[in-house]
C-alpha cells in the first residue's frame, strides 16, 4: 500500500500511463484517457483529509493532499480526462507522442499541486513545462520557441525565489519559513508571484499565450483551463500559506488590504481590460478564446491581489468556473475546426443549424463567460464586484465592470460568426461533431449548472480552503450567499425565471410559424444570390476604427522592439572578430595592461 | 484649338447646325468608320475631352444604322458630332473603350437594343432588360402593340375578383 | 412563508408585472401622441399601442428560420418580466429583497443576448449588422452609468436595492445627494432605452429596423411587449436608483393605503422622466455609432467620474454615512 | 401553401373571433410602399402634418415581414414585377394591396410600352385601386378609409383568393417573368 499513497495515485500512475500508452499506437488516447480517469475518481475518497506523505529517491519529497490540492485537483484531473477523451477522435497522427506528453504534463500538475516543499515543486514544475513545450512543438516551432523563453523566465523566477528562502532559513520546506526578514519577504513574494504570474498570463508576460494557444484544441483546453490555474494555485500558496496573511499585512494596509497585494489587483484589473478589449478584434477564432482567457484571469488576479476572504473566495471560484466554460469554449472551438478545418471566424458562419449540440454547449460556456445568472459564472463575478465595491476602490471596480460588459462583445462575435448568419455552401452538409467529442463538453458544462443552482456545495468548499489559510469563511447558505453590501438567491431566480418563461411560452405557442429557407429573407426585394451575405467580416470595424489610436502601441511589438535592440547591439560586438591575427594581439596586449592596471589598484 | 480649323486640317467636310435657343456652336460630320478612331483621338487631344454620348440611329428605308459619337470641348465650348453609317442587316463595329471607359456602357445599351454588334467588348450581354427572348426592340421594325396585345393582353384574368364591389 | 403568504406574495407580483407591461404600451403609445404634437400632426389614440400587439398577436401566418430563431422573443420577455421582478416599484419590493443590484444588472443582459441570438438566427446581413450596432451602443453607455452605479454604491454603501430605498427614505434622495452621477445616468438611459439621437441599431432607413428584419406576427408582437418593458424598467431604474423609488409614505405606518400612494407617486415620476426622453427623442437626428461611442465616452463619462469622485469623497474623506 | 391550422381558444366563438381580428387589423394597418412610379411623391404629404394617415394606425414599416399593406404607386416594370410579387409573398396574411394610379389599372400612360405590365390584378390581387395620375393625399386618404371598411366588413379578402387561386396568380407571373423558385 505504500506505493499506492498519494504520490502512487496521483503522480506515478499517470508516468506509467505515459509509457503503456505509448505502446497502443493508433488507441494511445484512449488508453491515456482510462489512465487519466484514475486520479480523477482516486479523488472522491480523499474529500476532507490532510494526508502527508514523504517520498525518499535519494532527495525528501514532502507531498500532502489538503482541501487546497484536492480543489485544484479536481479541477485539473476532470480537464485533463475531458481533454483526452475529446481528443480520441480529434487526434489523427502520432497518438502515442500526444498521449504521453498529457499524461505527463497531468503527472507533473498533480505534484505540483500537493508539493509541500520547493525542491519537489520545482521538479514537478519542470517537467510539466518540458510537456508542454513539447506539445506546441507538435504544432509549430516558432510558437514553442515563445513559450519555452516564457517558461524559462517563469522558471528562473521561481529558482531566485527559492534561493532566497534558502538563503535565509536553510531548508526547502514550505512550513520551515521563520526568522525571514520582510525585505527578504518582500523579494521572494515578488519573485514567486511574477515566475507564476507568467503561466497565469498576466499582462505584460501575456505575450506567449496568443501563439501557445494556437496549438491543437484539446491540449489548449487542458492548458487554458488547467495548467494556467496551476499560476493561480502557485500565487495562492505563496501569498497566503507560505507567506500568510500577517505577513502580507506587515507590508503595510490599505483600507485593510496589503499595500503588496493592491498593486496585483490594479494589475489584474488593467489585464481583464485590455484581455477583452483585445479579444473583441481578433478574427481568429483561437486568438480571440486567448485573449478572452488572459481578461479572465485578469479577473481571478484582482480576487488574489485584494486578498479579503469575499475576494479570495471570488477568484478561487472564479478560477474553477473559468477552468471550466473556458475549456468548454476550446473543445467547441476544437469541434467546429475538426468539422470545417477553418479558423478565421468570418470564414465560418452558420454552423450552428447543422452542429446543434455543439451550438448548445458552446452557447452555455458563452453564458458561463458573459457571467449570465443562470450559470455559476455570475457568482464568482458578483463576489469580486462585492469585494471591489465593499472597500470602496474606485480603479479596480470600473475597469473589472467594464471589462465585463466588454466580454458581451466578443461573446456575441464568437456566436454569430462561427454559429449564426449564413450557412456558407461548402458547409452544407457539415455534420454533428463524433460522440467522444460531445461527451467531453457535457462533463465540462455539469458543474457550471449544478453550482448555478446549489452554490453552497462549492462555497462549502472554498471556504474550507480560506480557513486554511487563515481566514474568514464566507457567508453562505446552500441557494444563497451573503456579503457585507448585498446578497443573491439562486434557487429564487430560478424558479422565478422558468415560471416567467413559461408565461413567454404560453403566449408564443398561441400560434404556429412556418419554417422558411435561410434565402428566404427580406434583401429589399432583391433575388438570392449565391454572394456570401455573412456580415462576420471586421465585425467590430466602427468601434475598431475609435479604438484605433489606441490599439496603434502593442506589447508584442515593443517585444519584437526590444528584442531588435539587442539584436542590432551583438551585431556590433561580433564586428570584433575581424578574422585577421593582429587584431587578437594588439586585444590581448590591451587586456593584459588593464589586468596589470587593476591588480596594481586594489593591492 | 477651334472645331473648324480640325476639321479643315483633317480634311472633313462638316456642317454648322443652327438650333433655336441653344447658342452652343454644333457642327455634324460624316466620317468613314475605319478612320472614326485617328479623328476621335485628334479632337481628344485638342481640346474635346468630354465624350457626351454615343447614340444609334434605324434608318429603315436607306437600310443602314447611324451610330453618332458626340464630343464636347470645355476649352472652345463646341459640340462635335461624329457619325458613322453601318449596313442595317447585321451592323458591326470595333469598341472605343480604349478612348474613353464610358463608351463601354453607351456600347451595351446600344446593342441591346438595336443589336449592333462591337467587336472586343466582352460586356455585351443582358444589360437593361431581364429575360428578353425578342428582337432588340428599338428597331424600327419591331411592333411594340402587337408585342404588347400578345404578351400582356393574352394573359388571363384571375377569377374571383372582388367584381361585388 | 406559509403557502398562502406565498400565493399572495406571487399573485401581487403577477399583477405588478402585468400592470407594468400595461404601462408600458401606454407610454409609448403617449410617446407616439406627443411626438406627432410636436410635428404639429394629430397622432394615434394613446392606446394604438394595445391594438398593435392584438394585431400583431393575431396575425394568422407566421415565418420562422429555425429554432433558435425562437430564442429571441422566448427570452426577450421572459427576461425583461424577471428584471422587473427585481426592481421594487412604488415600494413594493417584490425579488429585490433576494438579489441585489449586480444580479439585477446581469439579468437585464439576459433579454439584450437572446434577442441577439434569435435575430442572428434570421441569416439576414442587416440583422447582424443591427445587433453589432446595438452591442457597440452597449458598451458606449454602460461606460457611465456603470460609474454612476458605482457612486450610488459607494456613497449609499449598499448594493441591494432594497436598502438602497431604506436609505434614500432616511437620508435624502439619490438626485439629492449625487445630482452629477443623476445627469450623467440621464444620458446614458438615453442610451439605454434607444431612443433618437441614439436609435442606431433599430434604423429603420439604414439597415431595414436592424435585429428586428425578420421578426413579423407574434414574433414581433412577443417583442413588443419586451420593449414596452423595457420602457418601464429603465425608467423605474432611474427613479428607483436617484428619485426614492416613489416611496412617499412609510407602508409600515399607513399599510396598503401607503403602497397605493407609492404606486402613483412611482408612476408620476416614471411618466416625467419617459417624457424627458421622449422630448429628446422628437427633436433629435439619428448619431453614427462611432459619434454615439465617442460621445458617451467623452463628456458622460466625464460627469460620472465627477460624480464618482464626489460620492467617494463625502463618503471616505468627510465621513457622510446615510 | 397549406391552409394554416390556428390553434384559437374557443372560449370566443369563431364568429366574434374573426370580428374582433377583424377591427384589430383595420385600426392598426403597417403599411409597406415600394415606390416603384411617381406615386411615392404623393406618401410624404399624406404621412407629415396635414393629412396625418399615422391617426388611422397607419405606420411606414421597413420590412415586408413587418407590414400587412403593400402600396404599389405608378407604373410596374417586368423587372419591379418580379421585385413585387417576391415582397408581396414575404409579407404574412392578412395583407392588403393597394395600387396608385392609372398605370397599374390599364397601362395609363405606358399602354403600348413593350416592359411595363398593363394590369396589375392579373399578377398580385389588389384590393383597392386609386384612379389618377398620380391621386392626390385627399384620394389616397379616402382609399385609406375605404379599405378600413372593405376590412370590418371581410369584403378586402385579396391575400385569401392569392391562396385559393395560387396556381392561376403563379402561371400568370410566369408568362411575363422568370420567377426565382422556378
Amino acid at each position: 500500500m505504500e506505493i499506492l499513497g498519494i504520490f502512487g495515485i496521483f503522480v506515478l500512475v499517470p508516468l506509467i500511463g505515459s509509457v503503456i500508452a505509448y505502446l497502443f499506437r493508433k488507441y494511445a488516447v484512449a488508453v491515456a484517457a482510462i489512465f487519466a480517469a484514475v486520479p480523477s475518481i482516486a479523488l472522491y475518497p480523499f474529500y476532507d483529509t490532510n494526508v502527508s506523505r514523504i517520498i525518499n529517491i535519494g532527495v525528501k519529497l514532502n507531498l500532502t493532499l489538503d482541501p487546497t490540492t484536492w480543489f485544484f485537483m479536481l479541477m485539473l484531473d476532470t480537464l485533463a480526462f475531458s481533454a483526452l477523451l475529446f481528443a480520441i477522435p480529434y487526434i489523427k497522427k502520432a497518438q502515442g507522442n500526444f498521449a504521453t506528453l498529457i499524461l505527463v504534463a497531468l503527472a507533473g500538475a498533480n505534484g505540483v499541486l500537493m508539493a509541500r516543499d520547493f525542491l519537489s515543486l520545482y521538479i514537478f514544475w519542470e517537467m510539466m513545462s518540458w510537456a508542454t513545450y513539447l506539445l506546441i512543438l507538435r504544432k509549430s516551432g516558432e510558437y514553442a520557441r515563445r513559450y519555452l523563453l516564457f517558461g524559462v523566465l517563469s522558471a528562473y523566477f521561481i529558482i531566485m525565489g527559492i534561493g532566497i528562502v534558502y538563503y535565509y532559513t536553510g531548508s526547502f520546506l514550505y512550513s520551515a519559513t521563520t526568522g525571514i526578514p520582510m525585505s527578504g519577504w518582500f523579494w521572494i513574494l515578488l519573485f514567486l508571484v511574477l515566475g507564476f504570474g507568467v503561466k497565469m498570463a498576466v499582462v505584460p508576460l501575456h505575450v506567449w499565450a496568443p501563439y501557445a494557444y494556437c496549438a491543437e484544441q484539446p491540449f489548449v483546453a487542458f492548458l487554458s483551463g488547467g495548467l494556467s490555474k496551476l499560476g493561480t494555485f502557485g500565487i495562492l500558496m505563496a501569498m497566503y500559506s507560505i507567506a500568510g496573511i500577517s505577513i502580507l499585512q506587515g507590508f503595510g494596509t490599505f483600507r485593510g488590504v496589503s499595500l503588496f497585494g493592491y498593486p496585483f489587483a490594479l494589475l489584474g484589473a488593467i489585464t481583464a481590460f485590455i484581455g477583452t478589449v483585445l479579444a473583441i478584434f481578433q478574427d481568429d477564432l483561437r486568438k480571440l478564446l486567448a485573449y478572452s482567457s488572459i481578461g479572465q484571469l485578469g479577473y481571478v488576479m484582482v480576487g488574489l491581489g485584494l486578498g479579503t476572504s469575499l475576494a479570495l473566495g471570488g477568484a478561487i471560484f472564479h478560477a474553477f468556473n473559468h477552468a471550466f466554460f473556458k475549456s468548454l469554449l476550446f473543445l467547441g472551438a476544437g469541434a467546429v475546426i475538426y468539422r470545417t478545418g477553418k479558423y478565421k471566424i468570418s470564414e465560418m458562419g452558420g454552423l450552428g443549424y447543422k452542429m446543434p449540440f455543439t451550438f448548445l454547449f458552446v452557447l452555455f460556456a458563452i453564458f458561463a463567460l458573459a457571467g449570465i445568472p443562470i450559470t455559476s459564472g455570475f457568482i464568482s463575478k458578483w463576489m469580486l464586484y462585492e469585494a471591489a465595491i465593499a472597500k470602496k476602490f474606485v480603479f479596480i471596480a470600473p475597469l473589472m465592470l467594464i471589462a465585463s460588459v466588454g466580454a458581451f462583445l466578443y461573446c456575441f462575435r464568437i456566436l454569430y460568426g462561427v454559429f449564426l448568419g449564413q450557412l456558407s455552401e461548402e458547409h452544407k452538409d457539415v455534420k454533428e461533431a463524433p460522440a467522444p467529442m460531445l461527451a467531453a463538453m457535457f462533463i465540462l458544462m455539469l458543474p457550471l449548472v449544478i453550482f448555478s443552482i446549489v452554490p453552497g456545495w462549492i462555497l462549502g468548499w472554498i471556504s474550507k480552503i480560506l480557513v486554511s489559510m487563515g481566514l474568514k469563511p464566507l457567508e453562505y447558505s446552500t441557494f444563497a450567499y451573503y456579503s457585507p453590501i448585498g446578497n443573491a438567491n439562486m434557487l429564487i431566480m430560478w424558479i422565478a425565471f422558468m415560471l416567467l418563461f413559461m408565461v413567454s411560452m404560453i403566449i408564443f405557442m398561441m400560434k404556429k410559424a412556418r419554417v422558411v429557407d435561410q434565402l428566404d429573407n427580406y434583401l429589399a426585394g432583391e433575388a438570392p444570390t449565391q454572394v456570401q451575405l455573412h456580415a462576420a467580416h471586421n465585425f467590430y470595424k466602427p468601434l475598431k476604427d475609435t479604438w484605433a489610436p489606441v490599439l496603434k502601441y502593442s506589447i508584442n511589438r515593443a517585444y519584437e522592439k526590444f528584442s531588435q535592440f539587442f539584436v542590432e547591439g551583438f551585431k556590433e560586438i561580433r564586428k570584433m572578430y575581424t578574422e585577421n591575427p593582429q587584431d587578437y594581439a594588439a586585444y590581448m596586449g590591451i587586456a593584459f595592461l588593464i589586468f596589470v592596471l587593476v591588480g596594481w589598484w586594489l593591492l | 484649338m477651334k472645331a473648324i480649323e480640325i476639321f479643315k486640317e483633317l480634311g472633313i467636310e462638316y456642317e454648322e447646325m443652327k438650333v433655336k435657343g441653344n447658342s452652343t456652336p454644333r457642327y455634324r460630320a460624316k466620317v468613314e468608320p475605319d478612320k472614326l478612331e485617328e479623328i476621335i483621338k485628334k479632337f481628344k487631344t485638342q481640346g474635346f475631352k468630354h465624350f457626351v454620348a454615343l447614340s444609334c440611329v434605324d434608318w429603315i428605308k436607306e437600310g443602314n444604322m447611324e451610330l453618332i459619337y458626340h464630343l464636347f470641348s470645355y476649352d472652345t465650348l463646341e459640340d462635335v458630332f461624329l457619325s458613322i453609317y453601318l449596313p442595317r442587316d447585321e451592323p458591326k463595329y470595333k469598341t472605343l473603350r480604349h478612348l474613353f471607359p464610358q463608351i463601354e456602357t453607351y456600347e451595351r445599351e446600344v446593342h441591346e437594343m438595336f443589336g449592333v454588334e462591337f467587336e472586343g467588348n466582352d460586356r455585351l450581354g443582358e444589360f437593361i432588360l431581364e429575360d428578353w427572348n425578342d428582337m432588340p426592340p428599338m428597331r424600327k421594325d419591331f411592333d411594340t402593340v402587337k408585342y404588347v396585345k400578345e404578351k400582356y393582353e393574352s394573359v388571363p384574368l384571375v377569377e374571383g375578383r372582388g367584381d361585388k364591389q | 412563508m406559509s403557502i398562502v403568504n406565498i400565493l399572495i406574495q406571487s399573485t401581487l407580483v403577477a399583477l405588478y408585472l402585468f400592470l407594468a407591461i400595461c404601462i408600458g404600451l401606454l407610454f409609448m403609445g403617449i410617446a407616439r401622441k406627443v411626438t406627432a404634437r410636436i410635428q404639429n400632426r394629430v397622432g394615434p389614440p394613446i392606446y394604438q399601442n394595445f391594438i398593435d400587439v392584438g394585431k400583431l398577436l393575431a396575425k394568422k401566418t407566421n415565418i420562422k428560420h429555425n429554432w433558435i430563431f425562437d430564442f429571441a422573443p422566448l427570452f426577450a420577455l421572459a427576461g425583461v418580466l424577471l428584471a422587473l421582478a427585481y426592481l421594487p416599484m412604488g415600494g413594493y419590493k417584490m425579488l429585490s429583497g433576494t438579489g441585489d443590484l449586480i444580479l439585477l444588472l446581469y439579468i437585464i443582459a439576459i433579454p439584450a443576448l437572446g434577442f441577439a441570438l434569435g435575430s442572428g438566427a434570421s441569416a439576414n446581413p442587416n440583422a447582424g449588422v443591427g445587433v453589432m450596432r446595438a452591442l457597440t451602443l452597449m458598451l458606449s453607455y454602460e461606460m457611465p452609468f456603470l460609474l454612476v452605479l458605482l457612486a450610488l454604491m459607494i456613497f449609499y454603501n449598499t448594493a441591494s436595492l432594497s436598502t438602497l430605498l431604506e436609505k434614500q427614505m432616511s437620508f435624502a434622495w439619490g438626485i439629492v445627494a449625487l445630482p452629477i452621477s443623476a445627469l450623467a445616468a440621464d444620458i446614458a438611459l438615453q442610451g439605454m432605452m434607444m431612443e433618437k439621437p441614439f436609435d442606431i441599431p433599430i434604423a429603420p432607413h439604414e439597415i431595414a429596423s436592424g435585429p428586428l428584419v425578420e421578426f413579423g406576427g407574434k414574433y414581433l408582437g412577443m417583442l413588443m411587449l419586451y420593449s414596452a418593458g423595457s420602457v418601464v424598467l429603465e425608467t423605474t431604474l432611474f427613479v428607483d436608483l436617484f428619485l426614492g423609488g416613489g416611496v412617499v409614505l412609510n407602508p409600515a405606518t399607513y399599510g396598503v393605503v401607503a403602497y397605493v400612494v407609492n404606486y402613483l407617486v412611482w408612476f408620476a415620476l416614471i411618466f416625467v422622466v419617459w417624457m424627458i426622453a421622449v422630448f429628446i427623442n422628437a427633436v433629435f437626428p439619428r448619431f453614427r455609432i462611432e459619434q454615439a461611442f465617442k460621445f458617451y465616452w467623452k463628456w458622460p463619462t466625464v460627469i460620472a467620474a465627477i460624480g464618482l469622485a464626489q460620492a467617494y469623497i463625502m463618503s471616505v474623506f468627510l465621513g457622510v454615512i446615510p | 401553401m397549406t391552409d394554416n391550422p390556428n390553434p384559437l381558444p374557443s372560449i370566443i366563438p369563431e364568429k366574434d373571433w374573426k370580428k374582433i381580428q377583424r377591427m384589430l387589423s383595420k385600426r392598426s394597418l403597417w403599411m409597406i410602399h415600394f415606390c416603384t412610379g411617381c406615386g411615392a411623391m404623393e406618401m410624404p404629404p399624406t404621412m407629415t402634418s396635414r393629412y396625418d394617415m399615422e391617426r388611422f394606425g397607419i405606420i411606414p414599416m421597413a420590412t415586408p415581414r413587418q407590414a400587412d399593406l403593400l402600396l404599389v404607386t405608378g407604373y410596374v416594370a417586368v423587372k419591379t414585377l418580379k421585385r413585387i410579387v417576391r415582397v408581396y409573398e414575404q409579407m404574412q396574411d392578412p395583407k392588403y394591396v393597394i395600387s396608385f394610379g392609372s398605370c397599374p389599372i390599364n397601362g395609363g400612360l405606358y399602354w403600348d410600352s413593350y416592359n411595363t405590365i398593363k394590369r396589375l390584378d392579373k399578377y398580385i390581387p389588389v384590393d383597392l385601386y386609386i384612379a389618377g395620375c398620380m391621386p392626390r393625399p385627399e384620394a389616397i386618404m379616402d382609399a385609406f378609409l375605404k379599405l378600413m371598411k372593405d376590412i370590418d366588413e371581410g369584403r378586402a379578402d385579396g391575400w385569401l383568393r392569392y391562396r385559393k387561386y395560387y396556381d392561376k396568380y403563379r402561371a400568370n407571373q410566369m408568362r411575363v417573368f422568370k420567377r426565382w423558385d422556378e
